[in-house]
């Protein structure tokens, strides 16, 4: 039986697993932190209809059940061994993998080193991961009861060169929508502000969701980015933005400003990547493809695959049909391997 | 594409200040300039980046390319590491050389500049200088100044200046050897060319207004008459 | 200007803190449709009166959502109510009709 | 405001300061304006704490006043720069220090812009050698004075006879600091604590025991603009941008303000005084203003100079209530004196009578 070692316990990951598991191979699934479900584990409900991310998740675990995973388990050391990769974890066990593939996934981008956002030094500045979390638990110290005015601020570490990633991580404009439509839930007496440049609603559904959260819940929508946050002296936050569709400086103070942070290639996987010469691009940081149309799933390494967000920002459908399209191409690449 | 678009772009400021806009606004948010003055950098970085002629002769023309203050505060927050306040400096620069400052009322004001600063540099050494900061042209420096304006040599002797003296020191006479380095710098880089330009366009403008070469000064240092403010 | 021969210039800021939206409330409770606008400006290409007059009903809606009231109405008093935007908006909003209730909310 | 969060970047924009030995260029503003600044800048670091500082009568301005009123081109202002660096050279320094915010900014500006752009050098060290015969170099390093002065906050606050301290209450003065647009603006980072927190006199404030007050406009320019202070009728753009921070800063209700740019602390100063006589309103205690500071003001103070040799009659908005908060004696009688007690009058009081 062949051995495939998928790194990373998140959606992709978790579904690559199931499919190859289903075809007959021997999967062994590695994931660093206690639980598997990555992002999605931490996440309240999805875009476009609100679907709890908790039964997804749920659907998904039960999927994988044959799969061999390991928690709280790191790759310590991967390399090639003739057509394969020996594959150490730090828990101890050795694996000889015919395939290995990459479901590393993505860090969300660390909202602080946007400075002039104030995220950490002002106390009602969050993150979007932070506001998922605060749907799930209602535990967050840093949103107050009935607030008056609340911001969304889009494209936070993304299409930004100053900090460091110029490209759209592709999935926060229908997140902020989504998100300024929950809170309004929550808060209905609340003004809801989403600071935009392009509203990217590019998704089956996703028009429709703008369109509803304009219509239906009252969000206004200012075309011009964040340029400073300031806190005053009521620890309430001033936002200055330019509204770019009347040409003039905009002030407003609002109680909670929610950052959509953008989608990095995740640190821990480029450095396992890394050993055997598989390396992130130098215009993203995420990891270059064999191709960039017909062959998303292949890493010019042979007998190296990729799946979700570590080849570039991909929604939660998107990463699902990568994890399929790479059992495929695992599949695929090893029965060619066999007739050689 | 455009002429003039080529030649703003030999200026360095515009190779290092303007790379591909994206129109965020970030720039006119914290604009000190965009909230008192009908001005919006965006807007100018935009009409540059359009390469459009007709439109960047229409800047060079007007009078929102001297509403900047040179903060660079735009720098900061630009997610592009565009600067449009060097994007300002190099219009203002090509308005000069083509003459084209003098027909906006603020661009006009350049003959004054050029008067006071460029002057006190070859006269002195220094950008500003005492003795020529007037009460009478600084009414904000307050009954202070009036003070120290009568009473200069002892105000600054008691501040530990040395005013027109020899070795270092603040406000020392510096050496003529030095000034007359000044002066070739200015001869050999286009600064002495830049007042002699700024001169014979304002002069001209001044007879076209009638007004003689003091009026002219007197007239663009106090006086705007048109509607600049952005109510 | 007195004897300083300057003065302190008013601030153009947009300030949405102090933002009186009352009207603005009623209009949408006449016609919800204003919300629906995205700001494309197919309406402003299309104005007949904008040819000639400065004329936009996307920034007269973003005027009003701004609380600035007269330079809606200026942005509008020419129009000729032809109809055009209406036949082009791609949210459909009946501009035509959005239009009159602005008129008679904010004169 | 959640303090270890500034901490955090402050680490983040630490630059290496060396610690003696520097080739020292004044302001044009400051030689003007606060001349006594510079003079116990120097005092400190020469006689206080023993460094070499150097300082030759032949460096001139950088240009940087004309260079931002669009007087004199680029190509003007980087051969005055190549000339001043070569200065220092000749003298045989590495280090170079500037007492000047534009300068600094503009020093910056040019090495950056030479580093990019060899054949850009390459012409401005062939127009120095042209007009003044002299061989080009760059410094090892670039300071401005206020960086230097951070650098030694702890030996000052070591010598130190007050703190910046309320002597009745006890509590610590609630200080707004303000910085120069062109220190960390531009280049973030080229400064001590990067643009959006600077640390550069944070660290001095805290040093020297008092509390820096965070308020919205914190970072806004003074509203000094160049061309809108020099010429008389743009003033209006100068006054109304500090008028924005007054009016921001006035319910935070600080004892003081710490600057390190040449003109920030005239503008602050002087505008509070325009905005008292044209508006009647004040922004102080009793109807006085917000006293305005340089760092080295400051730093004297807390050294136990005396306020008059320190230049703080030049200043319109007065500082006796805030000498009287710290408990730091002066006489009355000698503020306005000249040289060896000279009588030379005293300035009119401004119409409200209190600033």
């Amino acid at each position: 039986m062949k051995n495939i070692v998928v790194i990373g316990g998140g959606p992709s990951g978790m579904e690559a697993s199931a499919q190859l598991h289903k075809m007959g191979y021997n999967v062994i699934l590695v994931e660093k932190s206690p639980a598997l479900g990555g992002h999605l584990a931490k996440w309240d409900r999805l875009f476009p209809q609100g679907v709890h991310a908790g039964n997804i998740l749920e659907g998904m675990i039960s999927n994988i059940n044959g799969v061999k995973y390991f928690l709280n388990a790191n790759v310590q050391s991967i390399n090639a061994l003739g057509k394969s990769y020996n594959v150490i974890l730090d828990n101890g066990i050795t694996v000889l993998a015919d395939a290995v593939l990459f479901a590393t996934g993505f860090d969300l981008f660390k909202a602080e080193k946007k400075e002039e956002y104030g995220y950490g030094i002002y106390e009602h500045v969050i993150t979007n991961a932070d506001l998922e979390n605060w749907f799930r638990t209602k535990n967050d110290q840093r949103i107050v009861e009935n607030p008056k005015r609340i911001g969304f601020v889009h494209c936070v570490g993304s299409r930004d060169e100053k900090a460091g990633n110029r490209y759209c991580s592709k999935v926060c404009c229908a997140t902020a929508v989504k998100q300024a439509c929950e809170i309004k839930q929550e808060f209905p007496g609340a003004e809801v502000f989403c600071f935009y440049m392009d509203l990217r609603m590019f998704g089956r559904g996703y028009e429709d969701l703008y369109l509803s959260a304009q219509k239906e819940y009252g969000v206004r929508f200012i075309r011009g980015r964040v340029s400073e946050v300031a806190e005053n002296i009521n620890k309430e936050l001033v936002v200055k933005a330019e509204d770019t569709l009347s040409g003039k400086p905009l002030k407003v103070t609002i109680d909670l400003l929610v950052l959509m942070s953008g989608m990095q290639n995740c640190s821990a996987g480029v450095k396992v990547a890394g050993q055997i010469g598989v390396a992130g691009m130098e215009n993203d940081g995420f990891f270059e493809t064999k191709d960039s149309i017909y062959s998303l799933q292949q890493a010019l390494k042979p007998g190296v695959f990729f799946a979700g967000a570590c080849t570039g920002p991909k929604t939660l459908p998107d990463s699902l049909h990568e994890a399929r399209a790479a059992a495929l191409a695992i599949h695929t690449y090893l029965q060619a391997r066999d007739h050689q | 594409m455009g002429k003039l678009y080529d030649k703003l772009t030999e200026d360095y400021r515009i190779k290092e200040g303007l790379k591909a806009c994206i129109n965020c606004g970030t720039c006119t948010a914290i604009c000190p300039a965009a909230e008192f003055y009908k001005y919006d950098p965006r807007k100018i970085v935009d009409i540059v980046q359009s390469k459009d002629d007709h439109e960047i002769e229409n800047l060079l023309k007007s009078e929102q390319i001297w509403y900047c203050g040179e903060c660079m505060s735009c720098l900061t927050r630009c997610p592009r590491k565009n600067a449009p306040g060097l994007v300002i400096m190099a219009l203002r620069n090509l308005s000069m050389e083509l003459g084209y400052f003098v027909e906006s009322e603020k661009g006009r004001q350049q003959y004054a500049l050029a008067k006071i600063i460029s002057g006190n540099i070859l006269n002195y050494g220094y950008c500003v200088y005492a003795r020529t900061l007037k009460a009478k042209d600084h009414p904000e420096a307050g009954p202070l100044w009036e003070w120290i304006e009568q009473n200069m040599d002892d105000v600054y002797e008691r501040n530990g200046a040395n005013l027109e003296g020899e070795g270092p020191g603040a406000l020392r006479r510096i050496p003529q050897e030095d000034l007359d380095q000044l002066k070739k710098i200015f001869d050999h880089t286009g600064a002495t060319a830049r007042i002699e330009a700024i001169n014979r366009y304002s002069m001209e403008k001044a007879r076209e207004m009638g007004l003689t070469p003091d009026e002219y000064f007197h007239h663009v240092f106090n006086n705007t008459e048109k509607e600049h403010l952005n109510q | 200007m007195g004897k300083f021969g300057f003065a302190l210039s008013p601030s153009s800021r947009i300030n949405l803190d102090t933002l009186d939206n009352v009207k603005f409330a009623h209009l949408i409770e006449i016609e919800p449709d204003v919300l629906k606008c995205m700001a494309c400006g197919s309406c402003t290409a299309s104005c007949t009166a904008g040819k000639f007059v400065k004329t936009s009903m996307r920034s007269a809606i973003l005027a009003l959502q701004n609380g600035r009231n007269e330079e809606a109405i200026s942005l509008l008093k020419s129009c000729l109510l032809c109809g055009k935007c209406t036949m082009v908006c791609p949210r459909a909003i009946n501009t035509r009709h959005l239009i009159i209730s602005i008129l008679k909310v904010y004169q | 405001m959640i303090y270890q969060g500034k901490q955090k970047i402050w680490s983040d924009y630490q630059k290496e300061i060396p610690d003696d030995h520097y080739f020292y260029v004044r302001s044009c503003i400051r030689q003007n304006l606060f001349p006594a600044s510079e003079k116990t800048f120097l005092d400190i670091t020469r006689n206080k704490l023993g460094k070499d500082f150097f300082e030759t009568e032949h460096h001139t301005t950088c240009g940087g006043i004309a260079y931002h009123c669009d007087t004199i081109p680029q190509e003007t202002s980087m051969t005055i720069i190549a000339r001043q660096f070569a200065l220092m050279h000749k003298y045989g320094y590495e280090n170079y220090v500037c007492s000047c915010i534009t300068s600094f900014g503009l020093y910056t500006e040019t090495l950056e812009t030479w580093h990019e752009f060899p054949e850009l050098e390459a012409k401005i060290k062939d127009n120095l050698w042209k007009t003044c015969k002299l061989e080009f170099a760059k410094p090892k390093y670039l300071a401005h004075a206020s960086d230097i002065i951070y650098k030694y906050r702890n030996l000052i606050a070591a010598q130190a006879k007050y703190k910046l301290i309320n002597k009745k209450t006890g509590q610590p003065l609630r200080v707004v600091e303000h910085i120069g647009c062109h220190y960390g603006k531009m280049f973030p980072s080229k400064s001590v604590g990067g643009a959006e927190y600077p640390y550069v006199l944070a660290g001095m404030i805290e040093a020297w025991g008092g509390e820096v007050i965070d308020y919205p406009e914190r970072r806004h320019c003074c509203g000094y603009g160049f061309r809108q202070y020099h010429i008389r009728s743009n003033r209006g753009y100068s006054l109304s941008n500090t008028h924005k921070k007054f009016e921001s800063m006035e319910p935070y209700k600080p004892d003081m303000i710490i600057t390190n740019c040449p003109g920030c602390p005239y503008f602050l100063d002087r505008w509070q005084y325009v905005i008292s006589e044209m508006e009647g309103k004040t922004y102080g205690e009793n109807g006085h203003g917000i006293p305005v500071f340089t760092y080295e003001e400051v730093a004297g103070l807390v050294m136990g100079y005396n306020p008059w040799d320190l230049g703080l009659q030049m200043h319109q908005v007065g500082v006796e209530p805030l000498l009287e908060k710290i408990g730091i004696p002066y006489d009355p009688k000698e503020k306005y004196k000249g040289p060896g007690g000279k009588d030379i009058g005293r300035p009119e009081l401004p119409t409200c009578g209190c600033l």
